[in-house]
């Protein structure tokens, strides 16, 4: 343990403990050896890169993952959660990262599902359970009827459940999985008054974000995870955030972004006026050869879609796109490919990997009508240009047979990647690409792209990570809402301006 | 980048093509085909007889055809419950335009035209209104049978044309009957479709994972729209074949081959949740359902009673692999 | 001398009437001493089921197959198949088409059958009035061919009208449900005429459950042991049926003769059937083998524990 | 409450209903006389029960293929033993198939749960395994109305305020599966089970055990049912019921269940089988041939799919909030 805080150990006694846990899936080591003291009436943030495996130890708190090794401590009593009704009993809720609720039951049903009030004969009592529900939404400032269906709820107010139901079990920990990251501005506020509500009542809380503002605004403690190993805990007072980021990271953030100066040539895209009746609205810009033109907006602002219009998966509503000056119509996935525009998307688990499929058939999906002859397939053909292509990226892998499931997040990207430039793109659209990613194969895919813009590529790179825009783009366009929320050059961009525009805060007076 | 991470070479495999094949459903089902033919000509001295073999081969043939093109559109994720009320409707047809004297050329077409039409109803019933095809073609097997059923009603059509008898009634040499010539070429057909052609790979991925199919330029719908085709094409020929075997069409023709049909194409090793499976295997499990059958039948053992067998067999082979995988995880569980 | 092996396939295992004729058969057997009979058929009342079996038997080199059809046309090809392996095909109850066998032993004469059931029905009805049929399945050869010759005759009763037609495929639920409508779409109606054993006794019961027992009589053909609860009720005043194990017997008889060379099968040839005495067949190589027999609530009890 | 009804997929259903009966009453106005909507209810009894039975396995993701294959079992089984012991009373027969049937529904539940083979697969296994063993449990032989008691056969005819035991038995069921889906936390879990496999096990559910546990429901109905249907019918033998399993699933889906699991209401279900019932009944009444039976149910099969589908197409997420307040 890099820091440790001998004093706070002594003074209270922690509500829930972790020590030693380890926790592996096939071919990734998510967790080893880590540890974790949660203290009443405090909340502990923990911080860490994106797969750093903060989400993992939640699950294994809350009894969906079972450790490899390890021990729970609740109240010095050691434990074990062997599902999720284990650790609810023992006084452990949590707020999940992912949304886990069911979009064809009621507000309260999703509240207390599993923990319903009975009435008669061991019967749920709808009225009981619609009204505690209503006093849960109250408490937390949701204004959401118990009896609505979920399903017809925007985001925030499915969140809203989400942190509802959390606090309709008596704990004496809650936990919260980047609760933050679906709120809007005035959700964020009233989330703030409520962890300190808890915080009064006594409660032990584990606090997880990637936003530094909101942990040094409201934690008392932190506990930093680096690539699944403990990388420093201590009192929040005594740490800087220039601290915490090396912590996380563990070496300074330039050597991670190695973005080369690139001669920026003509505009190979532009785009004009896409809108799309839901999602985005009248966005234009354009994109040149050799450069990274970074997207840059909170989560769920509409990004993605955008992006995935430009690649003909959905339709927009009015707008058009020019390629190389020429006028292009595209309404498939396959019709942007053929034009040069790819897409590595931000799912890799759904839209990029095709789980079940050896890697060397990953590789060649959309080049096939290269390695095949009149539709007949050459298998040696393929396997030359899987391997031409995976070795560029330095793919690790057994052999170029094996299911692209056994690999690592890291290497299942890079055979994503891999399969969008074996199709000789002019423009590549990369959506997270480093998302959920660890830092070996982080740093691979950032100096692969760099190298691709080098050689003329032109890059759109969709990130939600601040660092990775910073360090990388050329230029950056922010979103907010499904509209351009501002355009920065390379010298105007300062983290400051990216979050207030992303957002929609105002530029302080000068 | 730090200097330990040099280029690797990554071999294409890791094991030779005798290790997979060794290890693969299909070697099981091999194993298990050798043994109902060794019992059977154990057990009955009429089994090891050429006309008796080859007449064993009518007990499948039709099914197996309908079969093959039924695994292709099971790889992709898709199912068609419909394909008997599809033989009934296109014999139904062939019927109807026998009745208006047409001559076997003409029929043939109408059965295999019928078929394929039908086909197309569930795919775009299927793609374009973004229906689950299960539920759809539970609705067009009462469709397209009933169809027939109007049609029909309790009158049937008989009196084919002696020409036509040749489909399901004819011999190519010796005991090779027309329609073990068909079910070979229809299993080779597929079988290259499946397994050597960007089609083949195209269905895998959708199989796989419907989504990223799409996202990698595959036109999924189109893909599905056509298999869709091949299976109403396919029960179109098995419609033209059991009609000319039988030489009369009623609207209870084929009834029930739907089950039996997803039993071979499961039995061969077909994912039923779509992403795997191969010909070989669906032609081997063909091969061991008609064995059965017969050399049930040669022990005048009831129907009824070989379908338990299939039924066990069906639930043994996919339950066994996985138990044992699940005994071996909990040894080495107990070890560690 | 060898045994000679004769099939007896019905049109499904498990129903009465087959169940008595394999008593028969397997009674000539005992009586021939040089025959094995096998007795086999589908489960359910289908073609393809049936071909099937037939097709296990061609393979099994059997020397006689006696079917009773669940389709006049489809087993043709199977059955000529049989024959061309030099084995003995007859047909019996329910015929197949002229080319699919050597013969067909009918029950009883078609014209007289098909009078009969109409009679049964017509002798309740004095003032005349609505009857229905209820059938097994629209493929099945004999209750087709008694329905034609019933038409036939239908002028020699006045006032009694045939309202409708329908099938019970031979299965007990269906015809039951079949007989509901009957009941529901003609209120009137005075009769169900189901000449099939199992529609008979689905019809009675429907009858029973509708509270219509002595109102609407069921009659047709049936059997004593399935019929004598109802006719004890009300439900059925009458019924007829020639004794199936009598059938089963001289159907066994015939196919043993034909495949043993002892006699042929041709128009106009006797052919001899043990105690049931012979049989003489037509320019369509049928026979018929006995009368039907009534049964009413004087002499059913006496019959319910034989067949 | 009212307004959220007229825009259910089961007001929509009663109003198909509805129409269906005022054709059937201008070609035949007796139809719709109590008296026979009482013996349509009565008829449809069975098919509403085992809709129900299978509406909470495809709640939970799964199907159950077996459901006619487990009656017929059953309801041999039952008449077997009428047969060897007549006077045992229905009583301790309806346990026996409600035991059997949960029986038989606990192994599809086992294999699904525990050895993870997909529900089809199982339940197109056992749909035959089980239709075999009625032939060596009765050695192919039929129980007929003669040979069972008059207790047995009595049962479901028996008339209690007008209407017989037959159709009070499916109005228990409807009345305990209401309970059951909407009051009590299985109930619930089915939905959640289905609507979100992955969302349950963070909420504690067993997703495996919930499964089971709706298969040895729709187990026991069979069973009842099963018994049921010998006894109405007066005969058991190897195929009765044969081929009913898609009707039941029919009217799943006419009823408007979500294939994909999650969505249905036991008003739906109950209201898919009266459909069917009703055109089934209605058909010999208004003089059309019975054989447009099949191709009717087909389309309308057909078109409660794409009607539901239409409704249950998920709504676009929405970023614009011009567009979410538009909504
Ligand atoms: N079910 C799983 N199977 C395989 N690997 C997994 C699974 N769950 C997580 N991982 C891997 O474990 C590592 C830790 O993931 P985890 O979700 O805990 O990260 P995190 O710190 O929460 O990241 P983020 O900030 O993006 O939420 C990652 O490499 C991830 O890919
Ligand atoms: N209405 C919604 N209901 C349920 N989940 C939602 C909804 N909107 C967004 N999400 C979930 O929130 C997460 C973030 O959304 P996503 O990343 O797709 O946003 P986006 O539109 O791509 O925006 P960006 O790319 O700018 O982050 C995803 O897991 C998505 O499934
Ligand atoms: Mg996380
Ligand atoms: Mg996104």
């Amino acid at each position: 343990m890099l820091t440790s805080d001998p004093t706070a150990h002594k003074t209270t006694k922690a509500a829930l403990s972790l020590r030693g846990i380890s926790k592996e899936f096939p071919g990734v080591k998510a967790l080893s050896d880590v540890s974790l003291n949660l203290y009443p009436g405090q909340v502990t943030a923990l911080v860490g890169e994106n797969g750093a495996g903060k989400s993992t130890i939640v699950k294994i708190l809350t009894g969906i993952y079972q450790p490899n090794a390890g021990t729970i401590e609740v109240a010095g009593q050691k434990t074990e959660f062997p599902n999720a009704h284990a650790a609810s009993a023992a006084g452990v809720t949590a707020i999940h990262q992912e949304t886990v609720l069911f979009d064809d039951l009621s507000v309260a049903e999703n509240i207390f599902i599993g923990h319903a009030p009975r009435g008669l004969f061991g019967l749920i009592d709808r009225a009981k359970m619609n009204a505690n529900a209503q006093t849960i939404l109250e408490q937390v400032g949701a204004d959401i009827k118990p009896t609505a269906r979920l399903r017809d709820l925007g985001i925030a107010s499915k969140h809203m459940v989400a942190i509802s139901r959390a606090l309709s079990v008596d704990a004496q920990v809650v936990i919260m999985d980047e609760p933050t990251a679906a709120l809007s501005h005035k959700e964020i506020t009233e989330l703030y008054d409520l962890v300190e509500k808890l915080k009064a009542d006594g409660k032990a809380i584990l606090f997880i974000s990637h936003k530094f503002d909101e942990i040094f605004r409201i934690a008392d403690r932190y506990t930093v995870f680096r690539d699944g190993q403990m990388a420093g805990e201590g009192l929040i007072e005594n740490v800087s955030e220039d601290e915490l980021v090396t912590m996380m990271v563990g070496r300074s953030v330039d050597q991670i972004y190695p973005k080369k100066e690139v001669e920026i040539g003509d505009p190979i895209l532009t785009v004009s006026g896409y809108s799309h009746p839901t999602e985005f609205e009248d966005m234009s810009f354009d994109l040149r050869e050799g450069e990274i033109l970074g997207f840059y907006g909170l989560v769920g602002a509409g990004r993605s879609e955008l992006m995935q219009a430009l690649f003909g998966i959905t339709k927009p509503s009015k707008g058009a796109i020019k390629i190389a000056g020429e006028i292009a119509i595209v309404r498939s996935p396959a019709e942007a490919i053929g034009r040069g525009i790819v897409y590595v998307p931000e799912d890799r688990g759904k839209q990029g990997a095709i789980i079940g499929l050896p890697i060397f058939q990953n590789v060649t999906l959309p080049s096939l009508h290269k390695t095949s002859k009149q539709g007949f397939l050459k298998l040696a053909e393929e396997f030359k240009l899987a391997r031409e292509y995976t070795a560029r990226l330095d793919l690790r892998a057994a052999s170029l047979d094996q299911d692209i499931g056994e690999l690592s997040g890291g290497n299942q990207q890079k055979v994503v990647i891999a399969k969008w430039l074996a199709t000789q793109p002019r423009v590549i659209i990369v959506d997270e690409p480093t998302k959920g990613i660890d830092i070996g194969s982080k740093a691979a895919v950032h100096e692969f792209m760099g190298e691709l813009a080098t050689n003329g590529l032109a890059i759109i790179m969709v990130s939600s990570e601040l660092p990775e825009i910073l360090g990388m783009a050329d230029r950056t366009i922010v979103m907010r809402e499904g509209r351009k929320a501002g355009e920065f050059t390379r010298s105007e961009m300062t983290a400051e301006k990216l979050v207030r525009a992303a957002a929609g805060i105002k530029e302080k007076a000068a | 980048m730090s200097n330990d991470f040099t280029a690797r070479n990554i071999p294409d495999r890791l094991t030779s093509r005798g290790q997979r094949a060794l290890k693969s459903w299909e070697t099981l089902l091999v194993i298990i085909a050798v043994m109902v033919f060794v019992i059977n000509a154990l057990s009955s001295p009429y089994f090891l007889n050429p006309w008796n073999l080859s007449d064993a081969t009518f007990n499948f043939t039709e099914k197996a055809m309908i079969a093959f093109a039924m695994a292709m559109l099971i790889v992709s994720g898709e199912i068609d419950l419909s394909v008997a009320s599809i033989v009934a409707l296109a014999s139904t047809a062939m019927g109807f335009m026998m009745q208006a004297g047409f001559d076997t050329p003409t029929l043939v077409l109408t059965g295999l035209t019928v078929g394929v039409l039908c086909g197309a109803f569930n795919g775009v019933l299927v793609t374009r209104l973004g229906l689950p095809s299960i539920v759809v073609t539970i609705g067009t097997m009462s469709l397209f049978r009933g169809i027939s059923y109007i049609v029909l009603g309790d009158t049937a059509y008989n009196g084919y044309p002696s020409s036509f008898a040749f489909f399901g009634q004819g011999y190519v040499w010796w005991v090779i009957s027309f329609e073990l010539v068909l079910f070979v070429i229809f299993a080779l057909i597929y079988a290259v479709i499946l397994h050597k052609t960007n089609f083949g790979r195209a269905v895998y991925a959708i199989g796989n994972n419907p989504i990223g199919a799409k996202f990698s330029g595959i036109r999924v719908e189109r893909v599905k729209f056509i298999l869709f085709l091949l299976t109403g094409l396919m029960s179109g020929i098995a419609a033209v074949c059991l009609t000319s075997r039988l030489g009369s069409t009623r609207p209870s023709i084929a009834f029930g081959w739907e089950l039996e049909i997803v039993t071979m194409v499961v039995l061969g090793g077909v994912n039923i949740l779509g992403g795997s499976g191969t010909i070989p295997g669906v032609v081997l499990a063909a091969l061991i359902m008609g064995m059965v059958t017969f050399g049930f039948g040669l022990l005048n053992v009831p129907g009824i009673v070989m379908s338990i067998f299939i039924g066990l067999l069906l639930i043994a082979v996919i339950a066994l692999p996985r138990l044992w995988t699940m005994a071996n995880a909990a040894r080495a569980g107990r070890k560690a | 001398q060898e045994t000679k092996r004769i099939a007896l396939v019905v049109k499904a295992l498990g129903i009465g009437f087959f169940e008595a004729a394999a008593k028969g058969a397997e009674e000539a057997a005992k009586e021939l001493g040089d025959v094995e009979i096998i007795y086999t058929g589908p489960t359910d009342t289908t073609a393809e089921g049936q071909i099937e079996v037939i097709n296990s038997l061609i393979a099994q080199n059997v020397d006689a197959i006696a079917v009773s059809a669940n389709d006049t046309d489809a087993l043709v090809p199977t059955l000529k198949k049989a024959m061309d392996r030099g084995i003995t095909v007859i047909s019996w109850d329910s015929g197949v088409a002229k080319e699919g066998r050597q013969m067909h032993l009918n029950p009883s004469s078609n014209p007289l059958i098909g009078n009969m059931i109409i009679k049964l029905a017509a002798d309740n009805l004095p003032d005349g009035g609505d009857v229905a049929v209820l059938s097994a399945t629209t493929t099945s050869t004999n209750q087709n061919t008694w329905i034609e010759e019933m038409n036939k005759v239908m002028g020699n009763y006045p006032g009694v009208n045939v309202v409708a037609t329908v099938y019970g495929d031979d299965k007990a639920d269906k015809s039951y449900t079949e007989a509901q409508g009957l009941m529901k779409s003609h209120p009137n109606l005075k009769a169900i005429i189901a000449p099939t054993s199992v529609g008979i006794v689905a019809a009675a019961q429907a009858v029973t459950d509708a509270g219509k027992a002595g109102e609407i009589n069921v009659t047709g053909l049936g059997l004593p042991s399935e019929m004598a609860g109802h006719v004890d009720s009300g439900a059925s005043k009458s019924f007829a049926i020639w004794n199936p194990i009598d059938l089963g017997y001289s159907a066994t008889m015939i196919a043993y003769n034909l495949a043993t060379g002892k006699a042929t099968a041709e128009a106009g040839a006797e052919i001899p059937m043990g105690r049931m005495g012979a049989v003489t067949l037509d320019d369509n190589t049928e026979g018929a083998m006995a009368d039907p027999f009534v049964y009413d609530a004087s002499n059913v009890a006496d019959f319910k524990d034989i067949f | 409450m009212i307004k959220q009804f007229i825009k259910s997929r089961e007001a929509l259903l009663v109003l198909a209903i509805l129409i269906l009966l005022g054709l059937i009453s201008t070609r035949f106005s007796g139809f719709i006389a109590p008296q026979n909507m009482a013996s349509v209810f009565q008829d449809t009894s069975i098919l509403i029960m085992l809709a129900l039975g299978q509406m909470v396995v495809i709640l939970t993701r799964c199907i159950d293929l077996s459901v006619a294959s487990n009656l017929a079992l059953t309801g041999m089984v039952v008449g077997l033993i009428n047969v060897a012991a007549p006077d045992l009373p229905v009583p301790v027969l309806l346990l026996v198939a409600i035991t059997l049937g949960a029986f038989l529904g606990a192994i599809n539940g086992i294999l699904v749960w525990k050895v993870d083979i997909p529900p089809i697969v199982v339940t197109l296994g056992t749909l035959t395994i089980y239709r075999g063993i009625i032939f060596l449990v009765s050695n192919g032989a039929w129980i007929n109305a003669h040979e069972m008691s008059a207790s047995f056969k009595a049962f479901p005819r028996y008339e209690l305020l007008g209407l017989p035991v037959l159709s009070w038995m499916a109005v228990v069921t409807i009345i305990l599966f209401y309970l059951l889906v909407v009051r009590t936390p299985l109930g619930r879990a089915f939905y959640a089970v289905g609507g979100n496999p992955h969302a349950a096990v963070y909420t504690g559910i067993n997703v495996g055990f919930t499964r089971f546990m709706a298969f040895v429901i729709a187990g026991a109905i069979s069973g009842v049912c099963g018994y049921l249907w010998v006894s109405r019918y007066a005969v058991a033998y190897v195929d009765i019921a044969g081929g009913f399993e898609l009707e039941v699933v029919a009217a799943c889906v006419i009823g408007g269940i979500s294939i994909a699991g999650g969505i249905g209401t036991i008003g739906g279900a109950v209201l898919g089988a009266l459909f069917l019932g009703i055109i089934k009944n209605a058909l010999p009444v208004v003089d059309i041939s019975p054989f447009w039976q099949l191709a009717i149910s087909g389309s309308a099969i057909i078109i409660a799919v794409a009607v539901n589908a239409r409704s249950e197409r998920k709504k676009g997420r929405i970023i614009l909030k011009k567009a979410e307040h538009a909504q």
